[in-house]
């Protein structure tokens, strides 16, 4: 059997642990466009003040020796034929017996009307490295977008010395989780910390004056000296677009990881699973989501069954002293029940969305402790009606569930109980 | 402003103290309270019931219980405990509760008997290379056995009556669901079963859950008739008819509403929150013919399958009544001396009223024997035996087996700290607060009480095996082995034992 | 070879002890008073010691057979050693993915790096296991 | 509490017992020989015999030996045997006076025939209280044997100087048992030497009941009195309580008394595990623990029985007609040099020779 990966991040380590597991054996070839070794995308900000790349190493070098993967790095793919299976690289092709395609996602760089310069991104050890090397002259950076990637960057900068402005289109940072209070309190802190937020903005035009960069805003100009575009990521689907392969916002697979050829599995920041919960393909980017796509696909390309949890948003995430952990839909429709807890002085805020007796969504700020816990109650679709309360006002506690479900709990996770 | 002097004093060295509040947290009685605000832990010495919950599992050792040596002035005749009494008396116009047993100082006839062994003319027997046999038969024995000889072949016509097995001469004595928690009644239940031997449901009816140790149980029928159906009688091994307690003779049973829990409302079938009250007399029993039918009814009941146990307090006339009981049909005799514990007794019945077990077994056997009914009932002593010494000087005396209550509940943790009847044990025995009661594991109690008894068997072992005998029944009534010290003549006469010397 | 720890609820008691000793066994001195008195900086214990009306028990990682931390973790510093889930402290950053996803919450935030139980991989027998006082913590090893 | 219960004896013994199985009687110097021989095992505290067969000419009365310790003690006797015995023949014991031996007492034997008209067992329970009430109430009177066609023949010394002293070369029977005594903590008395007999029944015994008590406050409970200060008479009773009074065979009573380890019994068959319970959970008070050999003598058999753990040596030896019983083989190979078989019993193992018939 001969397995081919395209892609070297999450999905494809997760993919090759899935292989592994069922098929000692089996031939594994790894193509990468990216000339290294696996790295973890959440860290990339490490690497704004170094290029020592082995501080977010994902795996490293002795993990591919051990599985035995081919790899084939710094090689992009051109096109590919699907009824030969064959995959057409620069100079060589490659046939699969079953292919894994985990291209990833790429960066969304908006067109700046009359901007000819660079533009930079943050998705990849590439953009990371080209951005920090062009840092050094630079003291006033432009971020666009103030999701994650936006915010997160933002407090590298400041922390780094440069003046920041991030601008906003939405009404406030991480707009997307959909709840306005998490985006008050990071609104807040971020400029407590000194960025400068320009919030609910869009960008009109940008042009180069002098040294300097001029961008208007529908409402004032400002200088800077280097533009980031943080506005997101779209899967990198552009060697399939023609092909027969399903493809939505990206390559749409089933619960088990498979797309609608045969043989052709596709699993992290590419691929768009159906979810249940929403009754659509969501594309969820996330490093969790990754890696449990990418195993659950090693194994059924290996011959195994394994089906994927319904997958849901979730993220940790800090932002200057603001932990937060946020799991699941915070954007609750017309019949859902929400349950606040507000502490602003302790910069304590928890949400619970309930769904017809059962919890949809969780976000915690300040004390995230066992978050895990809901999160499983998420996962497991438990019923809270009874426990709603307790979860709200008290800490976090596996003591909160009935005993029953406790009980199912630890044998799902661990096995009988003696 | 209570007068009453504590009784002890909490001492806290604060060098080893860690702060990590295990005294906090286990104290029931709320001696320790901790202040968030100051991180200080206050200390309330007046609660202290000296149980030593709290030194022994403070992780540091950094605890101390000590007498309180600050007391009211020495008098011999006044003491202390009188002196509070009367105090605690005068504040709450009740009578004195008490829990276990007579902490008295009278005569302990066990520490004034001593036992004998071999020496040249009979060989000791060590146990640990020869068979040593321990197990006993309880119940009616029949006089003499009609065996036939036919062709060779013998067959036995004569049918046995319900006998108890039991491996060990030791069981352990009623203490009922309610008195104790549940945890405790399947500690003694598991360790019975294991042991091969019985304990006693008291009067707190069988709860569900142990039913499945129906064969090593031995259920009462007390004057409450609390929990007692044709279910219970028949699943239980053999069924005891309490007429009276050591601890508290002439007195019934008082179980508070707070401790009548729901699962001890079911068991006991009763409204639960109720106060439960075992009259002081069956009120169907009023003279040893009423006795006489109740035996009979439970017998009927049960399709004279199980043996009825009459259990009775050591009183100035037991003799008598025994030989009224052992005529009336009972199978087994129990007498619980007056050292027997309780959960809750006023404490002035408790220290003064009933003899010894000693004594009444002594003149029960010799009674029974001088009416030729010995073998009609077997005897079982209760009551204060504390070590496999007692027991041996017990079955010596004239008794078939002992009951075990206090030294079970101490081998389960009971520090003897007798505040029983409050319903706070802080060791999970004697409470049915779900917080304390999970303090025991019926795992760990069980294995302790396993333990206990297997010690004891083979203390018993090597005791009989160093007079000789190497078979409990040899041992049975055989007082030759047995001498006094210090006992007058009276003493020597009612026990039937010669002085040692003679 | 699984590791699991398992309380059982009907029997603790609530003494809290097993923190006591986890503490005692991670501290740098091993020694009880010296740990709790005398070293200026101890870990917080790895116990997950939870109380709910009449319910407590202690948690500690339970080794799940398919741990969700390993495949959360953004930095691939989990994985299982000798039946233990064991999170490399060089390679930790703080991100919290595993926090986020353990379903028993056992999992807990240092001032920098994730920490767990460990089952006092030196040992036969995990302290807290050991100083239970009650039985009411359990060791399995399969 | 009878004073002298509290002072059981305490011996080391020797033992023998020999039986023609045919019937034909060999003198009482044979068994002489033979007890003889373990000398070492006595200590000169008592000796003595039984002999069956020896009074031929009066088969069909009770032959009574006492001691007297006075002529007051003879003539109460005498008065209590009258009412229920019509006193056939009477003379005084023959002896050897040249024979020294301390404190002798009178000895005197009776052919006693019952007055009433009973049946066996009547006149043997009547024989039976008869002789527990000299025993018991008649002040220096012993009863010591009380069975037909047999006596005993015992005292103070080595069993060479009381066979002499008794002149036992003039008795023959086809059954003999001997003692020798090593009693260790009382003078020995005349009442105290073995063998110990009852009705036919007479024990000779080697050992130390440990259970003595609980034999003893048992037997007391159906009119048994235990006034002669030795194990041997409690073991007499239990055989005759047993055996007479409760019917069981003889292999049964020797598995009350010697009862098998209750591990020996749970692994028993169905029928034979009931029986043996049974009997041991009815007459536990009959158990017997301690270090003992003894061999009962009886109308027309010997038995041996050891204890469960076999602490006291025993042996059987078997030559043509006559079965032997002894402590040491050399006193059975002394009188009967060769022998067909020899056999060792097991602990609690019974043997048991009968006229006619021999079995194991």
């Amino acid at each position: 059997m001969k397995y081919v990966i395209i892609g070297n991040g999450t999905s494809a380590v997760g993919a090759i642990e899935g292989i592994r597991s069922m098929d000692q054996k089996g031939e594994i070839i790894l193509i990468s466009k990216e000339n290294c070794i696996s790295y973890s995308k959440p860290q990339l900000y490490q690497m704004l003040d170094s290029d020592d790349l082995d501080k977010i190493s994902y795996r490293d070098e002795e993990f591919y020796v051990k599985n035995n993967v081919s790899k084939i790095l710094g090689r992009s793919l051109k096109s590919v034929d699907f009824n030969k299976k064959v995959l057409f690289l620069e100079k060589e092709s490659i046939h699969y017996d079953k292919l894994l395609i985990a291209t990833g996602a790429k960066a969304n760089i908006p067109d700046l009307k009359g901007f000819s310069g660079e533009i930079y991104s943050f998705t990849n050890i590439a953009e990371a490295n080209n951005l920090r090397k062009s840092l050094d002259n630079k003291n006033q950076i432009v971020i666009l977008g103030g999701g994650l990637i936006g915010a997160k960057l933002s407090e590298y900068l400041v922390k780094m010395g440069k003046e920041v402005t991030l601008i906003v289109s939405s009404k406030g940072v991480l707009s997307s989780l959909g709840d306005e209070k998490i985006s008050d309190i990071l609104n807040k802190e971020i400029l407590e910390n000194g960025i400068k937020l320009l919030l609910s903005r869009k960008v009109v035009s940008a042009k180069k004056k002098d040294s300097k960069i001029e961008i208007t805003l529908d409402d004032e100009k400002i200088m800077c000296d280097a533009i980031v575009s943080c506005k997101g990521v779209k899967p990198e689907i552009s060697p399939f677009e023609k092909t027969e392969l399903s493809i939505g916002r990206g390559i749409k697979v089933d619960d088990h990881m498979k797309t609608n050829i045969d043989d052709v599995y596709a699993a992290g920041d590419v691929a768009e699973i159906f979810n249940p919960l929403e009754n659509k393909y969501l594309n969820i980017p996330i490093l969790p989501n990754a890696f449990n796509g990418g195993y659950c696909a090693g194994i059924n390309m290996s011959g195994g069954e394994s089906k994927i949890d319904t997958i849901y948003p979730m993220n940790s995430l800090k932002i200057f002293d603001i932990q937060m952990i946020t799991m699941g839909m915070l954007n609750p429709e017309k019949n859902d029940e929400v349950l606040t807890l507000l502490d602003s002085e302790k910069k304590i805020y928890k949400k619970l969305v309930i769904r017809e007796g059962k919890l949809i969504g969780a976000a915690l700020l300040g004390d995230v402790d066992r978050a895990g816990i809901l999160n499983n109650i998420i996962r497991s679709n438990l019923d809270v009606e009874s426990i709603k309360e307790d979860l709200l006002n008290n800490k976090i506690n596996f003591y909160v569930l009935p005993r029953n479900v406790r009980e199912d709990i630890i044998k799902s996770y661990t096995g009988e109980i003696k | 402003m209570s007068k009453i002097i504590p009784e002890f004093i909490v001492k806290k060295n604060e060098d080893k103290c860690i702060n990590c509040k295990v005294c906090v947290r286990q104290c029931s009685e709320e001696v320790y309270k901790y202040f968030e605000d100051f991180d200080l832990i206050r200390i309330y010495d007046d609660k202290c019931v000296g149980c030593h919950r709290c030194d022994l599992m403070c992780p540091t050792d950094a605890l101390t219980i000590t007498k309180n040596n600050s007391q009211y002035k020495e008098n011999s005749h006044w003491d202390n405990y009188t002196i509070k009494s009367i105090k605690k008396q005068a504040e709450t116009g009740g009578m004195i509760l008490t829990g276990s047993g007579n902490d008295k100082p009278y005569t302990s006839y066990w520490d004034r008997i001593l036992l004998d062994a071999s020496q040249v003319t009979n060989p000791a027997i060590d146990p640990i290379r020869e068979p040593m046999e321990l197990r006993t038969y309880l119940g009616k024995k029949s006089d003499k056995l009609s065996i036939k000889e036919e062709n060779g072949e013998i067959f036995l016509e004569t049918e046995l009556s319900p006998q108890l097995k039991i491996e060990t001469p030791i069981m352990f004595s009623a203490m009922s669901y309610g008195s104790i928690s549940l945890n405790t009644c399947e500690s003694l239940a598991s360790a019975a079963s294991k042991l091969g031997t019985f304990y006693n449901t008291g009067e707190g009816g069988l709860h569900k859950k142990l039913y499945k140790y129906g064969k090593n149980t031995i259920g009462q029928v007390a004057s409450g008739r609390f929990g007692v159906h044709t279910d219970y009688l028949n699943a239980c091994a053999a069924i005891e008819i309490k007429i009276g307690q050591g601890a508290k003779p002439g007195i019934g049973g008082h179980l508070p509403g707070e401790k009548v829990t729901v699962e001890i409302s079911q068991t006991r079938m009763m409204p639960p929150g109720t106060d439960a009250i075992s009259p002081a007399p069956h009120h169907d029993i009023y003279s040893i013919e009423d006795l006489k039918q109740l035996i009979a009814l439970i017998k009927e009941a049960t399709d004279y399958e199980k043996p009825v146990l009459v259990k009775i307090a050591a009183v100035h006339n037991s003799a008598a009544i025994a030989s009224g009981i052992a005529r009336a049909g009972a199978d087994v005799i129990v007498i619980d001396g007056f050292r027997g514990g309780t959960g809750a007794a006023p404490s002035v019945i408790r220290d003064n009223t009933g003899i010894p077990i000693e004594v009444a077994l002594a003149v029960i056997d010799q009674r029974l024997r001088d009416e030729s009914i010995r073998n009609d009932v077997s005897i079982v002593a209760a009551g204060g035996i504390r070590s496999s010494a007692d027991a041996v000087k017990a079955i010596a005396l004239g008794a078939d087996a002992v009951y075990i209550g206090t030294a079970a509940l101490v081998a389960m943790g009971c520090t003897l700290c007798q505040k029983c009847y409050k319903g706070k044990c802080n060791w999970g025995l004697t409470t049915q607060d779900p917080v304390l009661t999970r303090r025991l594991n019926p795992a760990i109690g069980s294995q302790n009480l396993v333990n206990l008894v297997n010690s004891w068997s083979l203390e018993i072992k090597e005791i009989i095996g160093s007079m000789g005998i190497n078979a409990i029944e040899a041992l049975r009534g055989n007082r030759y082995r047995l001498r006094g010290i210090g006992l007058s003549d009276v003493e020597s006469d009612i026990l039937g034992i010669e002085h040692a010397g003679m | 070879m699984k590791r699991r720890v398992m309380c059982n609820e009907d029997f603790c008691i609530g003494c809290r002890l097993c923190e006591v000793h986890c503490n005692v066994k991670h501290s740098k001195s091993g020694d009880i008073i010296l740990a709790y008195k005398y070293e200026e900086e101890r870990e917080p214990s790895r116990m997950a010691f939870e109380e709910k009306d009449y319910v407590c028990g202690s948690i500690v990682c339970m080794n799940c057979k398919d741990p969700l931390c390993v495949k959360a973790c953004s930095m691939g510093a989990i994985e299982i050693k000798e039946g233990t889930v064991a999170i490399d402290d060089e390679r930790c950053v703080g991100c919290w993915m595993c926090v986020m996803v353990c379903p028993f919450g056992a999992i807990k935030r240092g001032d920098k790096k994730a920490f767990k139980c460990d089952h006092c991989h030196d040992m036969e027998t995990p302290v807290c296991v050991l100083n239970c006082p009650n039985k009411a913590l359990v060791y399995e090893v399969d | 509490m009878n004073k002298l219960c509290r002072e059981k004896d305490i011996s080391g013994c020797s033992i023998f017992g020999l039986i023609n199985t045919d019937g034909e009687k060999v003198s009482g110097r044979v068994i002489t020989d033979a007890i003889s021989v373990m000398h070492d095992r006595s200590n000169g505290l008592g000796g003595g015999f039984s002999g069956y067969g020896i009074y031929p000419e009066y088969p069909d009365e009770y032959a009574f030996h006492l001691f007297f310790d006075s002529i007051k003690a003879k003539e109460e006797t005498e008065d209590l045997m009258n009412k229920n015995f019509l006193i056939e023949y009477d003379e005084k014991i023959r002896t050897d006076n040249s024979v020294n031996l301390p404190n002798k007492p009178l000895l005197w034997r009776y052919f006693l025939k019952n007055r009433n008209i009973l049946t066996k067992e009547g006149e043997r329970e009547e024989t039976f209280r008869v002789v527990m009430d000299i025993n018991n109430n008649i002040d220096g009177a012993y009863v010591i044997s009380s069975g037909k066609n047999m006596g005993v023949f015992k005292g103070v010394g080595f069993p060479e100087d009381i066979s002499k002293f008794y002149r036992l070369e003039e008795y023959s029977g086809y059954t003999w048992t001997a003692h020798g005594r090593f009693p260790t903590n009382t003078p020995g008395w005349w009442g105290g030497a073995h063998p110990f007999g009852l009705l036919d029944w007479t024990i000779v015994h080697n050992g130390e009941i440990s259970s003595y008590d609980a034999n003893r406050r048992y037997l007391e409970m159906y009119g048994y009195r235990c006034n002669l200060v030795t194990d041997t008479e409690v073991i007499t009773y239990l055989f005759d309580y047993l055996v007479r009074k409760n019917n069981l065979s003889l292999p049964l009573a020797s598995k009350v008394i010697s009862s098998p380890m209750w591990e020996d019994i749970d692994r028993m068959d169905k029928k034979e595990r009931e029986l043996l319970k049974a009997l041991r959970i009815t007459y536990g008070g009959a158990l017997l623990t301690g270090p003992f050999s003894v061999i009962l003598g009886f109308e027309n058999g010997i038995m041996g029985l050891g204890d469960r753990l076999k602490l006291r040596p025993f042996i059987v030896g078997k030559n043509e007609n006559t079965v032997y019983m002894s402590s040491e083989e050399c006193a059975i190979r002394k009188i009967s040099p060769e022998l067909d078989s020899v056999y060792r019993p097991r602990g609690g193992e019974f043997t048991i020779a009968m006229l006619d018939e021999c079995y194991e």
